[in-house]
């Protein structure tokens, strides 16, 4: 078994694991990120983003971290990438430069730093 | 009785569907990609598998955190593919084989694994993408098999460990193997290798780590069950946890198995893309 | 660490509900149902647990035939209570324990346990029925302890084992126990004891099954794993495969329990009701 | 392990188990009693009984038996009993009722056949 404790998981520096600590926190951004599945919502909220988060219950570092466009906030937030990724799809975002803004980089630089992997 | 004619391994990118679509495959940064699978593809025109069983890991489509399973079994007539956010044009439905569901599941939940039972499921990308690569034009290949897809949670910890995921997969083939009618089977097992999404560490992929997998998972599955999941996520980055899928597919393929294509390419899209064509010895 | 005190199995006839929300305990009917309830009582008010784990098995409300798991584990703030279709008043909702939910679920997920999580789940007569009975008032009883719903499949076959139940219930315990606060816990298995409501065996109750069940069930529950889920259905009657919740419970005590109280009277609706308090040792 | 072969089930008499089979015949017919949890489609289903069923797909063998209220029929057809009741609770029947009707009783008569098991 390698969890011996109440604290499950290992530090992972850059890494925060989506486990129920996350989850609970995060349980509305997600529940909102997950209804992006249907057009007629990602519809309503680029009509009105706060009142679509509002009706979904977001807490204030939920909204903020949306407002900022500001992955690593709802990450910290207890947002999960599979879901959050319905919400950059909105935002028009591509997976890369997903990874750019979290990571500093530009969306090239991002794109090379995976190339250079090889 | 039906049988199992082997394992076919590949990663289930979003950006694939993409390629496929837009004919990408003789493209420079393409290429590399497709060319793996070129032997599964004479393989399966040899074989042609009546059933498909597809496991993979659904990314917020089928699957809500409402009520997540950590082992799902569909048992439905057809399989819709969904919009998953980014209103991509959807598949049509694949045809599932529910007799064969039932009867793996009957199987499965005697033998103590706790499954549910899922009579609609919409599939996403990690269950597409791979049909699309196995048989082009899928659902409408004529050699198109019927489909059963398995999910396993790869989106909130805890996630099944290693052990579990390979004991799983040896569960599935006696379930298989004991279905009356002589069916031949093919076992996928989609996702992975490292990659990771979120976070810093961001765009990290682990060549060392894939490579060892990729050597292990045919003749020596049991040595890669010592992995914890806290390891998986470190070495692996967090979607590699995805290699779960191999595991499940690998025990499903019985003890000897010969390895007849391979490929490993770095990258595609934000992940170290691999495949791999066991078969069933 | 947490601590379990005990185990308090009964019925959960919808029935119940409207008896007790009409004051009926004194009603001829009645009255030998409610006169079980008096020792068990007076168990709860020496003894105030503060976490309440309710092993139900849900109707029809908070699960559907689309995702139906064998084992699933609330993991939520709180649990509603909603309409079963009978356009009954709801009662309020029971706040959660997520954190010690989300304890036990990595401790069972380890444990090779295939649970699903909910995050979100509306309970039914099942899970709420019992808490009126040991909480008068609730969930607004001011010894009202913190809910975790645990929901066994019994509606869609293959239901697990009564084997699996018992181990269920054993791995449980070890996910409570390590729950690092010292909070006192009792867990109740509710449903059965024997009856069916569908067929032309509709009404089937039997005596002398549920009196083998409840004469072993304390000191000797590993016998009990013996039963087929076929017998279980020819000898407790299609709704009394309800008995796997009881055998979960069981499973939770540890080996060494002191029966406290029990009870057995048929008919209440189509049912023969049982209840039972065990203490641990 | 108490399900040697593909059929796993032992003959129960009076009694249908409720398993992949059963289910693969009923989807449909359980789907719709599953959203008589809500009042909205109760109420719909009671308006306009063969829209309603239209409109959850029923087969000609789930429709007859419920313009029947036969509930036999309706479990023959693949329905399974707990989602059943709530169409049975439209329909006003209590679970004696539905035990009568099942067993050629009276309501009655079905109530003393309880009580006199015990
Ligand atoms: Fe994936
Ligand atoms: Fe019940």
């Amino acid at each position: 078994m390698d969890q011996p404790g109440f604290d499950y998981h290992i530090d992972i520096p850059g890494t925060t694991l989506f486990d129920g600590k996350q989850a609970m926190k995060g349980y509305a951004l997600n529940k909102m990120c997950y209804a992006f599945n249907k057009e007629v919502n990602r519809d309503a909220f680029a009509a009105d983003e706060e009142a679509f988060m509002e009706s979904y219950g977001l807490n204030e570092a939920h909204k903020q971290a949306i407002r900022d466009r500001d992955i690593l906030a709802m990450i910290a937030a207890g947002g999960n990438i599979y879901y959050l990724a319905k919400l950059t799809g909105i935002f028009k975002l591509s997976v890369q430069d997903v990874g750019g803004m979290q990571t500093g980089m530009t969306t090239e630089e991002f794109k090379q730093y995976l190339l250079d992997q090889a | 009785m039906a049988k199992i004619l082997g394992g076919i391994s590949t990663s289930h990118i979003p950006a694939v569907g993409h390629a496929v679509k837009n004919e990408l495959h003789d493209d420079p940064y393409w290429k590399p990609f497709f060319d793996g699978y070129i032997k599964i593809h004479s393989w399966i025109k040899e074989n042609k598998p009546d059933v498909v069983i597809n496991i993979y890991n659904d990314h917020g489509l089928g699957f809500f955190l409402d009520q997540m399973p950590t082992f799902a079994i569909g048992a439905a007539h057809e399989y819709r593919n969904e919009d998953e956010g980014w209103g991509l044009p959807s598949l049509d439905p694949f045809p599932g084989h529910p007799e064969m569901s039932w009867h793996i599941i009957e199987s499965m939940v005697a033998d103590e694994f706790d499954i549910t039972s899922c009579q609609e499921l919409a599939v996403d990308h990690g269950f597409v993408v791979p049909m699309q690569l196995f048989w082009p034009g899928a659902p409408h290949n004529p050699d198109m098999p019927r489909a059963i897809p398995i999910s396993a949670n790869t989106v909130q910890h805890p996630i099944p460990t290693l052990k579990r995921a390979l004991d799983f997969g040896r569960a599935l083939r006696k379930g298989i193997e004991s279905f009356p009618e002589d069916l031949k089977v093919v076992v996928l097992g989609t996702g992975g290798l490292s990659h990771q999404l979120e976070g810093e560490r961001a765009g990290f992929i682990n060549k060392e780590f894939d490579q060892y997998c990729l050597e292990n998972i045919a003749h020596n599955p049991d040595l890669l069950t010592k992995i914890t999941r806290q390891e998986l996520v470190e070495k692996a980055g967090a979607q590699g946890t995805e290699f779960l899928m191999w595991m499940m597919m690998r025990g499903a393929l019985g003890d000897n198995v010969t390895e007849i294509t391979r490929n490993y390419h770095i990258p595609i899209s934000n992940t170290a893309s691999g495949t791999l064509l066991l078969e069933c010895e």
